[in-house]
């Protein structure tokens, strides 16, 4: 797993390639952190060219959502490949994320 | 006898890539609908993910094992700890709730299998930890 | 101790295939570089090859094995079998003389690994069967 | 491993997708020999679609190379992509098929 990021005064877009799992995971958990460190208050994670991902990654990304949040910040999730999206479809976490297919169906800063 | 294709792996993290390499040649090659290779692929990391964290809790150091093969029209892939066992409670939590930061992985492998079994002990010591069985039919149900 | 990641195979053609997923992705999770993983990749499937074959030959069911590890600097592959084993000459032979039918396999392993070795018997049974251990540097030599 | 076929009178062109290896080189085996036998003198195998060749697969090629050439008939091997071709070369193989990496490189049938 790679993470290029790219950060804009407050906001963030975290594009992750390869595989998320319990040994790449926590690379993740830390590269999302440091973006809030930063002072990103919106971070984008793009997993379009995430090629698997299993629920270690999906609870770096709740996480992830629920400290945002705290802070009241914007955590969004773009993804759209089929074998990603299915395991939020399982875990209910589609709506939860409002998860989107690209990065131009996200809601324009405020 | 039923022939298994049996991997053994350090309980390590960096290990789970090779088990869903294994598991995903496996299902390739005992024709498992092409759909569902994906679903093996989840499956197999999420089961040898907690099989190396129930390890770690416990301070085993002992190799995990998976393995696969063919029985009754089903692809079967069995994944053993020897870790301090999986509860009740645990195996048939769902996914309700508010979202949690961890404790997706059984309900994953439920839904993406046709059968998901736990049963307490394993190949590698009859008497300890915890054996995670998966079925997938070869064929699509009718 | 060193760590093995261990594979166990019915000694059958079908299951070639999933010995090599298993090697290549134990060479990419062990940092093999990446213009030398479609080595390991045919030396595990010559090596597997040649193990299936050697039960074939003289009839014997047992499973054979890949098992690989780090040291020292390389990626380690072995392959064992309790075939009736390899004899000298074989494992010197070139690629001269005219094209052939077969007999490719070890000059092709020798040709596409840093270091090719033949030991008789093996993990699974002392007294029985061959070896074939080859070695990747993980680094590129400079 | 599959293999589709064209058949032209004495002219067949086999092309071969996937894996050739211990376990699927019969089948190259077998319908190498039943273009023969429905009396093609030139054959092309085409294996820019192989993603994985091992040296059974090339004893394979070898033995009909040799039955082709007793019959005085052609084989010609067509093939670009890097894992399969390091395979003839590290058994000074390319030279002895004449291995071409495009069908249009082929010489035209006398
Ligand atoms: N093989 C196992 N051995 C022991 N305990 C396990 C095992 N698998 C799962 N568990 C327990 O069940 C809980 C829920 O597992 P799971 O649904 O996979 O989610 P997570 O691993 O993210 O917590 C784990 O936190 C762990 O306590
Ligand atoms: N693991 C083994 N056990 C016993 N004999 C072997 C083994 N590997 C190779 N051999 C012998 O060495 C010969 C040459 O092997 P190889 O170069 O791989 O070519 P091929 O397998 O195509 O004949 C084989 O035909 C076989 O007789």
């Amino acid at each position: 797993m790679t993470i290029d990021d790219q950060i804009d005064g407050t906001s963030a877009v975290l594009s992750v390639n390869g595989e998320v799992d319990v040994y790449t995971a926590p690379t993740l958990r830390e590269r999302i952190l440091s973006a809030m460190n930063e002072g990103a208050t919106t971070i984008v994670i793009d997993l379009s060219n995430v090629s698997f991902m299993d629920s270690t990654g999906l609870g770096i990304l709740v996480g992830a959502l629920k400290r945002m949040r705290q802070a009241d910040g914007e955590l969004h999730v773009v993804c759209d490949s089929e074998p990603v999206l299915k395991i939020f479809r399982v875990t209910g976490l589609m709506d939860v994320f409002g998860v989107v297919s690209s990065i131009d169906d996200l809601p324009a800063a405020p | 006898m039923t022939d298994w294709v049996t991997l053994e792996l350090p309980s390590a993290a960096h290990v789970v890539g090779i088990a869903r390499a294994m598991a995903v040649a496996s299902a390739s090659s005992a024709n498992v609908p092409v759909d569902r290779i994906e679903d093996v692929r989840t499956c197999a990391s999420e089961a040898v993910t907690n099989a190396v964290q129930a390890h770690r809790r416990v301070e085993i150091h002992l190799p995990i094992l998976i393995r696969t093969t063919v029985s009754a029209g089903r692809f079967v892939m069995e994944v053993c700890d020897v870790g301090p066992g999986l509860d009740e409670e645990m195996r048939s939590r769902g996914v309700d709730g508010p979202p949690r930061e961890g404790g997706y992985g059984i309900p994953v492998m439920r839904a993406l299998s046709d059968s998901f079994d736990v049963t307490p002990g394993g190949v590698l010591q009859p008497g300890m930890g915890t054996t995670v069985r998966m079925t997938y039919l070869l064929e699509p149900a009718v």
